[in-house]
Formats: structure tokens, C-alpha cells, sequence
């Protein structure tokens, strides 16, 4: 008796828990219904574009080629830091947000070919630049369109540029760039035509270039809306925004859905590791495929047999590398005389810090601002060497020399002393600093260092508040030194830190802006260039290719002139891992 | 027990501490006998080691720095000594028990006074929890506290000093002991509390029929209550007796003198006269008896410089055979009878 | 420990003397208290021990004294502090012989304001007169070129701030003893100096905060009431707030310097010592000496800090001793996380830092050494402060 | 007891008032304004424009108010747990907090737990064993684990075992592998257990050497107790006497010490979460501090603050629980 109610009451507990089991087993599957039936409903969405697409295919093919290779598998990269927002033309934007936004998510009317670093076709279907320069006029693709669905259209590209220039978005300095822009017009529904100010050898790369943003997506009333949209960036591009999972990665999914060839990996996570020794150890744990190496790493790592059996170490060339310098504030007393900057730049052991420090045989010591595999710099202008002997001699010349023997040069009272600003924590900066205040230190110069952090660092330097300071610049696939170098960028937050004033440097600048023939633009760098090389308003120390690890896995990674593109990789199937 | 019906003998106890500054002798060759039901007191200065002899009865000598070196402890004829520390928990608690001189610490803070009495009770009789703290709230009422229904589940520090002193007696005679150590009992209380709580001891021995150890430096104390006493100077017992026989004609130089400095009644004198000197060192004995640099006739004497004088029996009544109802020892070159 | 009280004047032997004898029972405090000797030795003479520049050279047939010449205003004031302080401990020898014990602890107090008042005045006096001076000369090669000769050089003979990047980050050899950190810097020598910033840390913020923790304890405590009320709640205050966060926040956001972080570690660790003052200040205001103090008209300042504060002193000292350990630890967890010096001052915590590189190849001597050197500072730091502490606690004095 | 509770936390607010005032005032006084911070390199902007974007920027976070009403409405709003937006996040810092405290929390919660495991036993053992073999070494390794500065304990453990150079045993990085959310639960767990050990354990040695320390030198004391004295008289074996009576009353002050812990770990977090970029309220701080997040700054020290209040709060109130010598009324 007793033990059958015993039986009973379990059987009641057994049917119980089956019931409670079943109904969040329904739930999950109602949830999994749920999403294939959003799926679904973008299919049919994005199903009525392809099918316009379709019908437009006699009149544009799709850009570039299809991609080989099987499909499937994630790539992970390694950030070394969270990006501050996921929208590109912002301010705050880095290049840990270019990475992952541009090209995967946002998408623009042009785009460089990656080999003849010529601007094609992306988002247009076509373009036209008037013979004067001033107007340039876009037709969008008809079949391209937003993640959602929606066509890329006139509006879009308008709202774009206005957003852009809207002074409450905060997007200076990018907007600076569009100084130039009169105004856009809306011909049609899929054509805009751009009115230029001025005539501007980069208004083409720059109109073209715009990251299209949806309009009926970031519609905004109050810019600080606008702001404050950082994450869940929608845009065009072959990936979908998945998630941001703060402080550990942010996910895209292919876009399968997308207006163009799609490509063959189907998720893009990108691992935010702040510590580089911990990228490594990813890396080399299989857990990040993708990482962008610090010299040091490259250097010892792709010596590395056992590291290099897994791993492909890419390391190339491409326009936008730029160069580390060390710039001289030229207001001040000692760095105003061209002597001692060009002693400056004697003292600076640049092959050894090449050797020892960067350990890469294919850096270079740059001469100037530009490419060095590029057009735009004058190939025959050489490094100044290391000689310490030279730079006594200019010293002397210009005046410096030690009065009071105290051991520290000066003239006219004022001791040769100055503080070098560096930015915490990057140890490749703070060891050239210390090399420098050493050398300095031999020839009766006292550098103090000035560490800050990278916030108050950029403070001072775009106040000015620095004696000396050292710093990478980026570079782009065409170079104006206009930001640079023009003495309009000196103060008010212009980039011109050291105030560099030539006037016939700033009148070369100029006309190059206004010259559209290549060659001819050419032949006036090339004429800036020795000017920057002969007044050294920076010490410029070195440039290097591009390095990067990868899993061996991936396959088709090309190394084209503008770099690697991830969206032609793809891993064979019997070697993908993820699903 | 023992054929002439001693409690407890101790038989040449010797205890030593160890510390960094060498060994000290804390009790040197102590032999002493309680008798059944009766009162044996325990007298000397502070440090002379009369409450690490209790304490070594106990076996609760803290072990190191401490070490019982030699002796016997029998205890209704067994030796305490040679007994496994398990057997010794048996018999702590509940054959014997200690009272001991600091009311106001010698409770955990942090248990009812119930509490603390129940657990002798249940670890020493088989009795349920219900019925342990029935003989607690007995207990309680026995040693005389009023209301001890709520007096039980209070806090030690919810009571004054004599009522804590209560409560340890009660905790003591829970279990009906055969000897209750009680050291110095009454030395950290009220002078008006001191009478009744050795009243209390004397009703409780009574009812209880148990031996008491006494150990006080109350000379007072001893007259009054004690059957026999020792008396112990640097280490060492300097001599035994009935009480009686011992305040009438004390043989020890060192007793003779603390009886002097004891007030009496009816004697008019202008000045108590005290002993000379200080309690030596343990660490740095005098050689020779312990008592000569203090002593009115070992100060200039040979033999008391260097020899140390054994406690040894004898047999001197003085004026009064009354006395004789006990054994009597003396540890002094010079006291009547010692050398004979 | 130098503390002359005298308790009991029959004794012979003052309070001090009898801390300091139970002190050095234990051998282990002896070695410590050598350990920390050899420390300020070690700090004391950097310059001496690990320097680029020889003691003498013969250049050109004359004779050269670089070292001498090349020492720094901060150098000098060092000499001082050491020559000073050594002089006073041998003036507490010499009271303990010659002076009365009744003021003893008067004229000590005499005493010890002089000499910090002559440390302070020779400190800023030098940073006044001696010049600054540079010398980067590299005596080296012109001894290997022939140009000079007859060099004598101190036993590590490099400079913390010279670079070598051909010898950049090699472990352990016969050249470099300890082996270079990231530029080729040499680890031994950067070690040495090193030590400077961190005893000097130790001490300064160890003696800002005493110094405040006193005040504050002694007026919380000789007042009470509403005064007390209304400090508990800064004391609580500072208590609650996360300090080591503070500290990086406040060591962040002001301009970086040496004492800057001093003066902040001093003035966030200051509550432990107020409060065993304000403790010890409250049991004595009701004693009769203070009162006696207080009937005689005596400043304020006088009854608190010459009549009470001996008497509560030890456990301040105590703390003290702790507290140095604890600033070392700050200063070097500071550096450790890139908020210390500016580089290429040499410091333990900064050092530490490199010892990962950016590959993960793990510079072991980078972090082993200056590691061991935060580790045995700290350690015996607090060694001393147990011992001083059973010493000076008279509970564990007279056990049993 | 509640009037007791009431009345504490009555006390705790001039306390809390002091706190956000220091707070705000150390953020005020800092050089470097957080419009200019937030306006990043402008390119180059008008000067014109300039000024009017400034001072829209000034408006829109209240700096162009007089102070004290800043720190009035900064107050009002950090009372709704608003502490407005994070400069370099650009999201409310009370959503990034709320991502990063339960992991600096878990973290410490591990700890704790170990510590009071490792280190209740460990003492207790220690003072029995007095003066023993087991005392002395014991003592010896705790007080050399108690000066271990923890970043060269981090460092020694990255590079000795999660490194090329020595073994590779533990990710030297993180809290989970990025396959985690894939795995089962088991494997999970394991694999969020192995990025913990390391971080836990530098977290923990100090910690428990110091409580060791401390309960050592409680029960020795309460060992020496009369009361522990009475125990044995009584004939309780060993252990009850010490677990029962010595134990229990050596506890008492241990457990304050969980309040005077409390913020040394947070502190502690801020070192051992940069070195294994754990990504915990530690390195919050740690970031904000060198990105001058300035409101990011300001929560994390004030919600460190209000913790390690809560931290003395439950201190003493657990004190009072334990203890009964304190009585809640008569502490009046």
C-alpha cells in the first residue's frame, strides 16, 4: 500500500518534470521558428531585389570576379584594443573600426583595385567627372542594396555627406576633408552629382570614397543621437553586424542576402585582446587565425619553425604603411634653426634602430612624407647617415655650443634642454625616445622624457605643448601633404604639430591640389620633398612594410598591392573548424 | 581508594618550564595527601607553584613549554601520570574538578552560561539534552543563583564577577567530584562575596561529600576553613599539617614568618613585621635551601647555604597533643625533630 | 626604537633600551636590520657602485675625477641625509651614556629637529648651488682608442641612462652581471640606483603620513566630542574610498614626478596611524599628567605633542615600519603599470614590466631581479615591523 | 538591531557625501577638460565653429555651470545610478559597469572563499601546533607570501607557465577561450576555470597569508584563554576545545577583516586584471584612468567607495551577530 502511493507520487513527479522539460524544449523551438521564419521573411525580401538584380544582369555584371574556394568557417582576428564605436566616419573611429566595418559593413560608390591602385566601380554603376574637375556625378548599381533589404539610392549618398559635415556630428575631422564639396544634388532617384568649390586632384577618391550610410536607418533629429549610435552598424556591405559582446569580441555574419559576390567565410569575430603577449598565445593556441604583429613578434616569431608550420607570416608593402618620426617644435628657440634639426637627425642612429630595435631587414629609413615605393617622392634623395661628429659641427655653426661648461650647450643664456613627449605604454616609442635623449645626452643636449597617456598625449600635441615628440604617421594610397605640411594646418588643432613653415613648400602643396595630370603633380612633390628633406622639420626614422600573422588554413590569401582583402579567402572544407 | 583513605597523594612531583632563557624549576619534589571529604589547603606567595601543582593534577600543564618530569599523582590508586590523555578526560570533569581564580575570563564569552554547564554533563553522565539542562538550572539554584531558570540561557557578561564564580562552581560540581581543585576561588571577588562563596564551597563538600585542594595565599582563609595545610616557598613544600597543629606551632622559619605578618585579633602590634627579601627567581634558585638568603638563621649557616634540606615527617606536638590528629612534615635543618 | 622613555628609572635601562635589546634577540631581526643597512649603503653610494664615468682618468696627461665632478645636487643631498642620520644615531648612543634619562627624551627631540631641519635646508641649498652638469663623454672608447689611460671605474661601470641596442636584452653574462633590459641598458646598474626611488619613496610618503596621522589622531583624540565626530567621518572617508585607485587617478591625472607620487601615497594612508593615535589620545587626556600639563597653562601643542605623544608613539612607529614596505609595494606597482618616473629614471617596478616581451619570450632577469629586489625590501620591511611589534608589545614580552 | 542597522547607515551618509565629493573634486581639479577630450584631433575647424561646438559640448554635460551646482545635479544624477555616458564607450557607464563588476566580483567571491578555506584551517592548525615544525615553516612561507608583490607574481606565472620561453600551461589572457559558448557545460566550466586559476591565485596568496597570520594570533591568544582552560578542565578532547571554544571566538575579529580586505582587493584588482587583461572593473579603471574617462573614473571610485562601505556595514554588523558581548541596543 504504502509503497505503491510511493510509486504514484513519482509517477506524478516523473510526468511533471517531463512537462516542465517539454515546454522549454517548445520554447526553444519556438524561438528557432521564430528566427527561420525572419530569415525567411529577409529572403523574400532581399528576394525581390536579387530578382530586379536579375533583370538588370544584361546591363551590369557584378564588380570584380567571384571568389573561390569552398565555403564556410569563421575568421578570428585579434584587436588589440575596443574600438570606441562601430561607425566609421566618426571622430572616434580607429583603425580597429576600419577593419571591421569598412568593406565588410559600409561600402562606397568607388573602391581602389587592389593591384593597378586604380579607383573602380563599387556601389556605382557608373561615374563621371566634368573636364573641369567640378562636377562629378555617380550612378548607383540598381540592384545594390542595404543589409535589410533597401535600395542604396540618391538619398542615402546625401544624407551621408551631410551627416558627415554636420557640425554637431562628430566627424571634424573627416569633414575637413569635404571643405572642397559645394554641394550635392539629387539628379534621380539613383544619381547624385557632387559640385565641386575648387579643383582637387583627390575630390574623385574622396566623393567616391564615402562609407554610404542608410538614411532611413540613421535618420537623426539631434546630432548627440547620431553620436551616440556607436554600435549595430547597418550598411551594404557582404557582412551583417551580429554582436558586441563588450570587452571580448564583436561578430559579423555574412550578409546572405548580399547584392554582390558573396564571400566564402561566414563569420568575421573579432577577439579583443589588449595584451600582446596574449595574442600570441592565441594565435599560436588556435585561437585567433588573424593578428596584426608588433616588429619584435614578426622578427622572432617568423624565424620561428614550429610557429611558421601553423602560421603564415605575411609581410608586405603597400601606399598607406607611413613612417615613424620625431617631430621638432619649431617655435622653439633651438629647433626654429634648420642646423639643428638636420643635427637632430644625425644624432638619430636610424640604421640601428632598423636593426636592433625593429629587426626587420625590409624596413626602410624614409626621406620624406611619402610612399617610398611610391611615384609622388623623389627616389634619388638618400638618408641622411648617423654622425654624431656632423651634428657637433652644425651645432657649433648655429651657436649651441657649451659657454658655462656645465657639459649642456647654449646661446644667448638659454641652456640646450628640452622634453621629448611620448606616449605611455608603446614600448618601440619609449625605446627610441630613451636612444635619442642618450645620443643627445654625448653631444651636450639634456632631453627629459614626457610620458603621457595616448588621451592627454593627443592633447598636447594638437595644442602644441611639446618641445619634441615622436609618432606614426598613416598613409593612403595617394598622398596630399596638404594636412601636414601647409603652414594654414599650424595651430587651431591642425595636424601641422611641429609648425613647419616654408612658403615655397606651402605654395607647391597648393598648386599640386590644383593639378589633375599625375605627372605633373608628381614633379611638384618631388620638389616638396627635397625642400622637407633639406629642412628636416622631422627626424624621419623609419617606414616598414605591413606584417601579419594567419592561420595557415586560409587559402587564397593574395597579397595585392593595396595589402590582403579577407573577403577573397576561404578554407577547404576538410580544414574548417568552425561551423 | 587508597587503605588510609587518602583521596589523592602526591608522590615527589617535579615540573619544569622550559623558556629561552633556560629550564625553571616550578615544582620541585612535592609529595602531598588529601584526604576523603576533607579540606587541604594549599598556601604560598605567587610563583611558588602551588597552581601549577593543581594544574598538574589536572594534567593541564601547557605542554611545551611545560614538562611533569618525575612523581607519581594516584588518584584513587591509579597513577594520574601514567594514564592516556584519554583516560585523563575521563576523569577531568567529572572525578575531578577545577575552579579556578578569574571568574571574570574563565567563561567563553560567546556561550550561555547553559551552555558551557551541559556540555560537562553531557560528555561525562549519559543524559539527553533535556535532562542536562535540568541539572544545569539544579546546579544553578544549588550554588545559589536566584531565577536560574533565566539566568541559564544568559551570557556570561551579562553577569556580575561573584555570580560568574557561581556558575563555575556550579559547572564544577555538576558532575559530583570526588576533589574539586579551587584555585584561589575567591581571590578576584568582593571581600563580602569571598565569605559566602566558601561558605558555599564548605556546604557544597557537605552535601557533595567531596575533597577540596584549596589553593589561596590567604592565610586567613586557611585557619578557617582548611584540615590540613601545606605551605610551599620557591618550588618546594616547606612543611605539612593539620591547621591547627600548623598555626599553633608553626616549624618552618618561612611559615613562622608569614604567620607573624598575619593581623590577629587581640594582639596589639605597632607594626606587622614582614619577611625580608624577595621569592627568588625560578630560573636562578639559591643553592642550598631555597629559603636561607631570607632566612633569620640560614642567612650565616653553612649547611642551609650549600645542602638543601628534604621534606621529611616528624613528630613534634609542641605543647598541645590535641594536634596530633595529623601527620606532620617539615622541610628545615633547624625545625624541631628534623634531625633525629 | 629611539624613543628614551623613561618608565622605570631604577631599572636602569629606559624604555627604548629595553625595546631595542628584546629587538635583537631574535637573530632574524639582526639580519634584517643589516639587510636594510646594506639597502641605503647600496642607495646611498649609486653613484660610487654602478657609473659610466671612471673615479679617475688621465686624459691628455691630466688627471680627471669624473664621477666626482658629475655628482648631482640630489647626490649631495643624499651624502647628507646619510652623514646626518649616522651622526644622530650615534648622538642616541651618546645620550643613553651621558645624558640624564629624565631628558633624555627632550633633548632627543632637540636633537631630531636639527637634523631634519639640516637635511631640509642642505637639501634645498644644493639643489640651489650645485650646478647641473652633463657629461656623456664615453670614457670607454677613449680608453680602447688610446686617448686616455690609468682609468679606474666604479664596479659596474654603466650608466642607467646609456643605450646599446647592439646588446639589447641579453640574459645574464661576464659584461653584464645581471644581464640589459629592452635598449641594452644594464640591469645591475639600473638595479642600484634604482633602490633610491624606492627607499626615498618608502620614507617620504612613510613620513607625510605619519606626520598627518599624527595631527590628526592627536586633535581627534585630545578633543573628542563633536571635533572627533566630524573627523571619524574623514577618517571613514578615506578609509572607503579605494585608494590604490585614487592613487593611480591622482598619480594619472597630475603632472609625473617623483614626489608627487610620495606626497600622494603619504596623504591616503594616513587613517591607520590617526587612529591608534586618536585611541591612545583618548586614554591618556583623563591621566593626570596631562591634566597637571593642562592646569599649568601650557600651549596646546606643548600638552599634545611633548607630554602625550611619547607615550603613544610605538605603535606609530610600528605602522611606520609597515608602511615603508607598503609604499615600496605602491611605487613599484605604480611604476609596474606605467605611472611612475619618467623613463629612463631607473625603477623596480618599471623594470618588472619589461620582463614579458611583446612575443611572450620571458625575460627572465628582468623580472626575476628586480622582483627579488621589491621582495626582500618589502620582506624585510616587514620583518622589522613584526619584530618591533613583539618588542615593543608587552603582552608577548613578559608571556608567562 | 534594526535601529542599530538604521543607525549605522544614517552614519554612513556624510559619509558617502564626502566620498562623491572628493570624487567630483579630483575630476575637477585635474588639468585636461573632458570637451576637449571628447572633441579628439579636430582636423581643423573653423575657430569660429570651434568655440561654438565647445561650447554646445559644455553645455550639453553641464560644465558651464557654476561648480557647486554641477556637483549637485552630478549628484542627483549618480543617485538614479546615472553617471552619464562613457567618453571613450560612448554608453551609459552604469551598463559597462554592470557588464564589469559581476566579473571582478566572481573573481573576488573565488578568492574569498579560498582565502577563508585555505587560511581558517590552515591557522587554526598553525597556532595548535605552537611553536612546532608545522608553525614555524608555515609562518615562515606565509610571511615571505605576504610581501610577494603580486605584478611580479603575475609576471613570473605568465612567463614560467603560460609562455614559449618555460610552459604553456594556462592562457596567460582573458576569462574564456572564444570557442567557449560552444561548449557543453562541463567543458565549459573547466575552460573558465583554467583562465581563472592564475588570476585567482594572485588574487588569494596575500589575502590568505595575512588571515592566516591573523588567526594564528587569535587563537593563540584565545588558546591561552582562561576559558579554553575551564574547557579542558571539564575534559573536552582537544578538538572541541579548540573548534568549539578557541575557534569560535578567534573568528570574531577575523571577520572584520573581510571589511579591511574588501578594498585592498579591489586595488588588487586593478594589477592583477592588467596583467591578465580580465576584463573586470579592474581594468575598467585601469582604462578610464589612462583614457581619462572621466565619468567612468568618477563611477568606479564612487561605486569602490559604496562597496567598501557596505563592506564595513556588513563588517560590523556580522560582528555584532557573532559576538554576543555586543548587544545591538546597548551600542546606543
Amino acid at each position: 500500500m504504502n509503497s505503491r502511493s510511493g510509486l504514484v507520487t513519482f509517477l506524478v513527479f516523473l510526468l511533471l518534470t517531463a512537462m516542465i522539460v517539454l515546454q522549454i524544449l517548445s520554447m526553444v523551438q519556438s524561438d528557432r521558428l521564430y528566427e527561420r521564419l525572419n530569415r525567411l521573411l529577409d529572403i523574400q525580401k532581399g528576394g525581390v531585389a536579387t530578382k530586379s538584380a536579375e533583370e538588370k544582369k544584361e546591363t551590369s555584371s557584378l564588380p570584380g570576379e567571384e571568389y573561390p574556394g569552398d565555403e564556410g568557417d569563421w575568421l578570428i582576428w585579434s584587436l588589440g584594443a575596443e574600438p570606441a564605436t562601430l561607425m566609421g566616419i566618426t571622430t572616434l573611429s580607429s583603425m580597429y573600426t576600419r577593419y571591421i566595418v569598412s568593406g565588410n559593413i559600409f561600402e562606397s560608390l568607388l573602391e581602389y583595385d587592389p593591384d593597378s591602385l586604380t579607383l573602380r566601380l563599387l556601389l556605382a554603376e557608373s561615374y563621371n567627372v566634368a573636364p573641369d574637375g567640378l562636377e562629378i556625378s555617380f550612378r548607383i548599381r540598381s540592384d545594390a542594396h542595404f543589409s535589410d533589404g533597401h535600395p542604396v539610392t540618391a538619398d542615402d549618398i546625401i544624407f551621408t555627406y551631410q551627416t558627415i559635415v554636420n557640425p554637431g556630428v562628430d566627424a571634424a575631422s573627416l569633414a575637413n576633408y569635404y571643405k572642397d564639396v559645394d554641394k550635392v544634388v539629387k539628379i534621380s532617384e539613383r544619381e547624385v552629382k557632387f559640385l565641386m568649390k575648387r579643383i582637387y586632384f583627390k575630390s574623385l577618391e574622396l566623393t567616391g570614397g564615402m562609407e554610404i550610410l542608410p538614411e532611413h536607418i540613421y535618420k537623426f533629429s539631434n546630432p548627440e543621437e547620431f553620436n551616440k549610435r556607436i554600435s549595430g552598424p547597418v550598411g551594404s556591405g557582404p557582412y551583417i553586424f551580429e554582436k558586441w559582446d563588450v570587452g571580448r569580441e564583436i561578430v559579423l555574419r555574412r550578409n546572405e542576402n548580399y547584392w554582390g559576390h558573396k564571400p566564402k567565410i561566414k563569420k568575421l569575430v573579432y577577439r579583443i585582446i589588449t595584451n600582446d603577449t596574449a595574442a600570441i598565445q592565441s594565435l599560436r593556441a588556435g585561437q585567433i587565425d588573424f593578428m596584426r604583429p608588433l616588429p619584435d613578434q614578426y622578427a622572432e616569431l617568423s624565424k620561428n619553425e614550429e610557429f611558421t608550420r601553423g602560421i603564415r607570416c605575411l609581410s608586405y608593402w603597400h601606399p598607406a604603411v607611413g613612417y615613424f618620426w620625431i617631430g621638432w617644435n619649431q617655435d622653439r628657440p633651438f629647433f626654429k634653426d634648420r642646423r639643428v634639426r638636420l643635427a637632430m637627425t644625425y644624432l638619430v642612429d636610424r640604421e640601428m634602430i632598423r636593426k636592433h630595435l625593429l629587426r626587420n631587414p625590409e624596413a626602410k629609413v624614409p626621406t620624406g612624407t611619402f610612399y617610398i615605393y611610391g611615384r609622388q617622392g623623389d627616389p634619388n634623395i638618400q638618408p641622411w647617415p648617423y654622425d654624431p661628429q656632423k651634428a657637433k659641427q652644425l651645432l657649433d655653426e648655429a651657436g649651441w655650443v657649451d659657454h658655462d661648461g656645465d657639459g649642456i650647450r647654449d646661446k644667448d643664456g638659454v641652456p640646450f634642454k628640452f622634453s621629448y613627449m611620448i606616449s605611455s605604454g608603446v614600448s618601440l616609442h619609449e625605446q627610441i625616445a630613451k636612444l635619442v635623449k642618450d645620443e643627445a645626452a654625448k653631444v651636450g643636449i639634456e632631453v627629459n622624457l614626457d610620458p603621457y597617456e595616448w588621451s592627454i598625449f593627443s592633447q598636447r600635441l594638437l595644442d602644441r605643448q611639446f618641445d619634441a615628440v615622436n609618432l606614426a604617421w598613416g598613409g593612403a594610397v595617394e598622398e596630399d601633404p596638404y594636412q601636414i605640411w601647409h603652414s594654414s594646418q599650424i595651430g587651431n588643432r591642425g595636424s601641422n604639430y611641429v609648425g613647419f613653415k616654408n612658403a615655397e613648400a606651402d605654395a607647391l602643396i597648393e598648386e599640386a591640389r590644383r593639378t589633375l595630370d599625375e605627372n605633373k603633380r608628381n614633379e611638384l612633390y618631388h620638389r616638396f620633398h627635397r625642400i622637407l628633406h633639406e629642412e628636416q622639420p622631422y627626424t624621419f626614422v623609419y617606414t616598414r612594410p605591413e606584417q601579419r600573422f594567419l592561420d595557415k588554413r586560409f587559402e587564397n590569401a593574395i597579397v595585392h598591392k593595396l595589402g590582403v582583402n579577407t573577403l577573397e579567402w576561404y578554407v577547404p572544407r576538410d580544414r574548417q573548424k568552425y561551423k | 581508594m587508597s587503605e588510609n583513605g587518602d583521596l589523592l597523594s602526591i608522590e615527589h612531583l617535579s615540573v619544569e618550564f622550559f623558556t629561552e632563557d633556560g629550564a625553571a624549576k616550578a615544582v620541585q619534589d612535592v609529595s602531598l595527601k588529601i584526604r576523603k571529604g576533607k579540606t587541604f589547603a594549599l598556601v604560598g606567595e605567587s610563583g611558588c607553584g602551588k597552581s601549577v601543582t593543581a594544574l598538574s593534577i589536572m594534567r593541564l600543564i601547557p605542554e611545551p613549554p611545560g614538562k611533569i618530569t618525575s612523581g607519581k599523582i594516584i588518584f584513587k590508586g591509579s597513577d594520574l601520570l601514567s594514564l592516556t590523555e584519554k583516560q585523563m578526560r575521563r576523569i577531568r570533569g567529572d572525578k575531578i574538578a577545577m575552579v579556578f581564580q578569574e571568574p571574570m575570563t574563565s567563561l567563553n564569552p560567546v556561550y550561555t552560561v547553559g551552555e558551557q554547564i551541559v556540555e560537562a554533563i553531557e560528555l561525562h553522565q549519559k543524559k539527553t539534552a533535556e535532562q542536562a539542562w535540568a541539572d544545569a538550572v539544579e546546579m544553578l539554584q544549588k550554588v545559589g543563583i536566584a531565577d536560574p531558570q533565566q539566568r541559564v540561557v544568559e551570557y556570561p557578561h551579562q553577569m556580575s564577577g561573584g555570580m560568574r564564580q557561581r556558575v563555575m562552581v556550579a559547572m564544577a560540581i555538576s558532575c559530583r567530584p570526588a576533589l574539586l581543585i579551587a584555585d584561589e576561588p575567591t581571590t578576584a571577588l568582593d571581600v563580602t562575596i569571598q565569605a559566602q562563596m566558601l561558605d558555599l564551597l564548605d556546604h557544597l563538600q557537605k552535601e557533595i561529600g567531596m575533597s577540596i585542594l584549596l589553593i589561596t595565599h590567604d592565610l586567613g582563609i586557611v585557619a578557617e576553613r582548611a584540615n590540613e595545610v601545606a605551605v610551599m616557598y620557591a618550588s618546594r613544600i616547606a612543611e605539612v599539617a593539620g591547621s591547627d597543629a600548623l598555626f599553633a606551632e608553626p616549624l618552618h622559619p618561612y611559615t613562622q614568618g608569614l604567620l607573624k605578618s598575619l593581623p590577629r585579633l587581640g594582639l596589639s602590634v605597632k607594626r606587622l613585621p614582614t619577611i625580608s627579601g624577595t621569592v627568588p627567581d625560578p630560573l636562578h634558585f639559591p643553592a642550598g635551601c631555597k629559603f636561607h638568603p631570607r632566612c633569620p638563621i640560614g642567612c650565616n649557616d653553612k649547611r642551609c647555604q650549600t645542602v638543601e634540606p628534604e621534606l621529611r615527617k616528624v613528630d613534634w606536638w609542641g605543647k598541645d597533643p590535641t594536634l596530633q590528629n595529623c601527620e606532620r612534615y617539615v622541610a628545615c635543618w633547624y625545625a624541631p625533630g628534623y634531625e633525629t | 626604537m629611539n624613543q628614551q622613555m623613561q618608565k622605570k628609572p631604577d631599572w636602569g635601562l629606559s624604555y627604548g633600551e629595553l625595546v631595542w635589546r628584546e629587538f635583537f634577540k631574535s637573530r632574524l631581526n639582526a639580519a634584517c636590520l643589516i639587510f636594510i643597512v646594506f639597502l641605503f649603503a647600496v642607495a646611498v653610494l649609486a653613484p660610487f657602485l654602478a657609473n659610466d664615468k671612471p673615479f679617475v682618468i688621465r686624459i691628455d696627461g691630466r688627471l680627471h675625477f669624473p664621477i666626482f665632478a658629475n655628482l648631482s645636487a640630489s647626490d649631495y643631498s643624499v651624502f647628507l641625509a646619510a652623514i646626518v642620520g649616522l651622526t644622530q644615531l650615534r648622538l642616541i648612543r651618546r645620550n643613553r651614556r651621558k645624558i640624564e634619562p629624565s631628558i633624555r627624551s627632550d633633548v632627543l627631540w632637540r636633537q631630531v629637529t636639527i637634523s631634519i631641519a639640516v637635511i631640509l635646508i642642505g637639501t634645498v641649498s644644493a639643489f640651489i648651488f650645485v650646478p647641473r652638469r652633463l657629461d656623456a663623454t664615453d670614457y670607454k672608447s677613449m680608453i680602447v682608442s688610446g686617448k686616455a689611460s690609468g682609468a679606474i671605474f666604479a664596479p659596474v661601470p654603466y650608466g642607467y641612462g646609456r643605450t646599446d641596442l647592439k646588446s639589447r636584452e641579453q640574459p645574464p653574462n661576464r659584461e653584464h652581471w645581471l644581464g640589459t633590459d629592452d635598449v641594452g641598458s644594464d640591469v645591475l646598474c639600473r638595479l642600484i640606483h634604482g633602490s633610491r626611488i624606492s627607499l626615498s619613496v618608502g620614507f617620504v610618503a612613510v613620513g607625510i603620513s605619519s606626520v598627518i596621522g599624527i595631527i590628526i589622531g592627536a586633535i581627534l583624540g585630545y578633543f573628542g566630542g563633536g571635533v572627533d565626530f566630524a573627523g571619524m567621518r574623514i577618517v571613514e572617508i578615506m578609509m572607503a574610498v579605494p585608494t590604490f585607485f585614487l592613487i593611480i587617478t591622482i598619480v594619472a591625472f597630475f603632472p609625473r614626478s617623483l614626489l608627487n607620487i610620495m606626497i600622494i601615497i603619504g596623504i591616503t594612508s594616513w587613517t591607520e596611524d590617526a587612529r591608534f593615535i586618536r585611541a591612545e589620545f583618548f586614554r591618556l587626556r583623563r591621566q593626570d599628567f596631562v591634566r597637571a600639563a593642562v592646569s599649568l597653562g601650557l600651549p596646546l601643542r606643548s600638552i599634545l605633542f611633548r607630554h602625550m605623544l611619547p607615550n603613544g608613539i610605538a605603535p606609530v612607529l610600528v605602522n611606520a615600519t609597515f608602511g615603508i614596505a607598503g609604499a615600496i609595494f605602491i611605487e613599484s606597482a605604480l611604476s609596474f603599470l606605467g605611472f611612475g618616473v619618467a623613463p629612463p629614471t631607473p625603477s623596480w617596478g618599471q623594470m618588472l614590466s619589461l620582463g614579458v616581451s611583446t612575443t611572450g619570450r620571458f625575460l627572465w632577469w628582468l623580472t626575476l631581479f628586480p622582483g627579488l629586489a621589491i621582495f626582500f625590501t618589502v620582506l624585510t620591511y616587514n620583518l622589522v615591523g613584526e619584530g618591533l611589534r613583539d618588542a615593543i608589545d608587552p603582552r608577548l614580552r613578559k608571556a608567562e | 538591531m534594526t535601529t542599530y542597522i538604521v543607525r549605522r547607515l544614517l552614519l554612513m551618509i556624510p559619509t558617502l557625501l564626502g566620498i562623491t565629493i572628493m570624487v567630483f573634486a579630483i575630476s575637477r581639479i585635474a588639468p585636461g577638460d573632458p570637451v576637449s577630450l571628447s572633441m579628439g584631433p579636430g582636423g581643423q575647424l573653423d575657430a569660429a565653429r570651434a568655440a561654438d561646438v565647445r561650447k554646445a559640448r559644455m553645455a550639453l554635460y553641464g560644465l558651464d555651470k557654476p561648480v557647486p551646482v554641477q556637483y549637485a545635479k552630478w549628484l542627483g544624477r549618480v543617485v538614479r545610478l546615472d553617471f552619464g555616458d562613457s567618453i571613450k564607450h560612448h554608453r551609459p557607464v552604469i551598463n559597462i559597469i554592470k557588464e564589469r563588476l559581476p566579473i571582478t566580483l566572481t573573481l573576488n567571491i573565488i578568492a574569498f572563499v579560498l582565502i577563508y578555506a585555505i587560511s581558517l584551517p590552515l591557522g587554526v592548525l598553525a597556532a595548535v601546533k605552537h611553536k612546532k615544525l608545522f608553525d614555524r615553516a608555515s609562518s615562515v612561507v606565509l610571511f615571505m607570501l605576504w610581501s610577494l608583490p603580486s605584478m611580479w607574481v603575475g609576471q613570473m606565472l605568465i612567463g614560467y607557465f603560460c609562455g614559449p620561453t618555460f610552459k604553456s600551461w594556462f592562457p596567460p589572457a582573458g576569462l574564456s577561450s572564444n570557442y567557449a559558448e560552444q561548449l557543453a557545460f562541463f567543458p565549459w566550466l573547466t575552460d573558465r576555470l583554467w583562465h581563472l586559476v592564475l588570476p585567482v591565485f594572485c588574487l588569494t596568496y596575500s589575502g590568505f597569508a595575512y588571515l592566516t597570520k591573523q588567526v594564528r594570533a587569535g587563537m593563540l591568544d584565545n588558546l591561552r584563554a582562561d576559558y579554553v582552560r575551564t574547557a579542558r578542565a571539564k575534559g573536552l578532547s582537544n578538538w572541541v576545545v579548540v573548534f568549539r571554544h578557541a575557534f569560535r571566538n578567534s573568528v570574531i575579529p577575523v571577520i572584520t577583516i573581510v571589511a579591511t580586505l574588501l578594498p585592498a582587493m579591489l586595488g588588487g584588482s586593478v594589477i592583477i586584471e592588467s596583467i591578465f587583461s580580465v576584463p573586470g572593473m579592474g581594468l575598467l579603471a585601469f582604462e578610464a584612468v589612462t583614457t581619462r574617462d572621466y565619468n567612468v573614473v568618477m563611477a568606479v571610485a564612487t561605486i569602490g567607495g559604496v562597496l567598501n562601505l557596505i563592506g564595513l556595514l556588513l563588517g560590523d554588523i556580522a560582528y555584532a551577530v557573532v559576538d554576543p558581548r555586543i548587544s545591538f541596543e546597548s551600542a546606543e
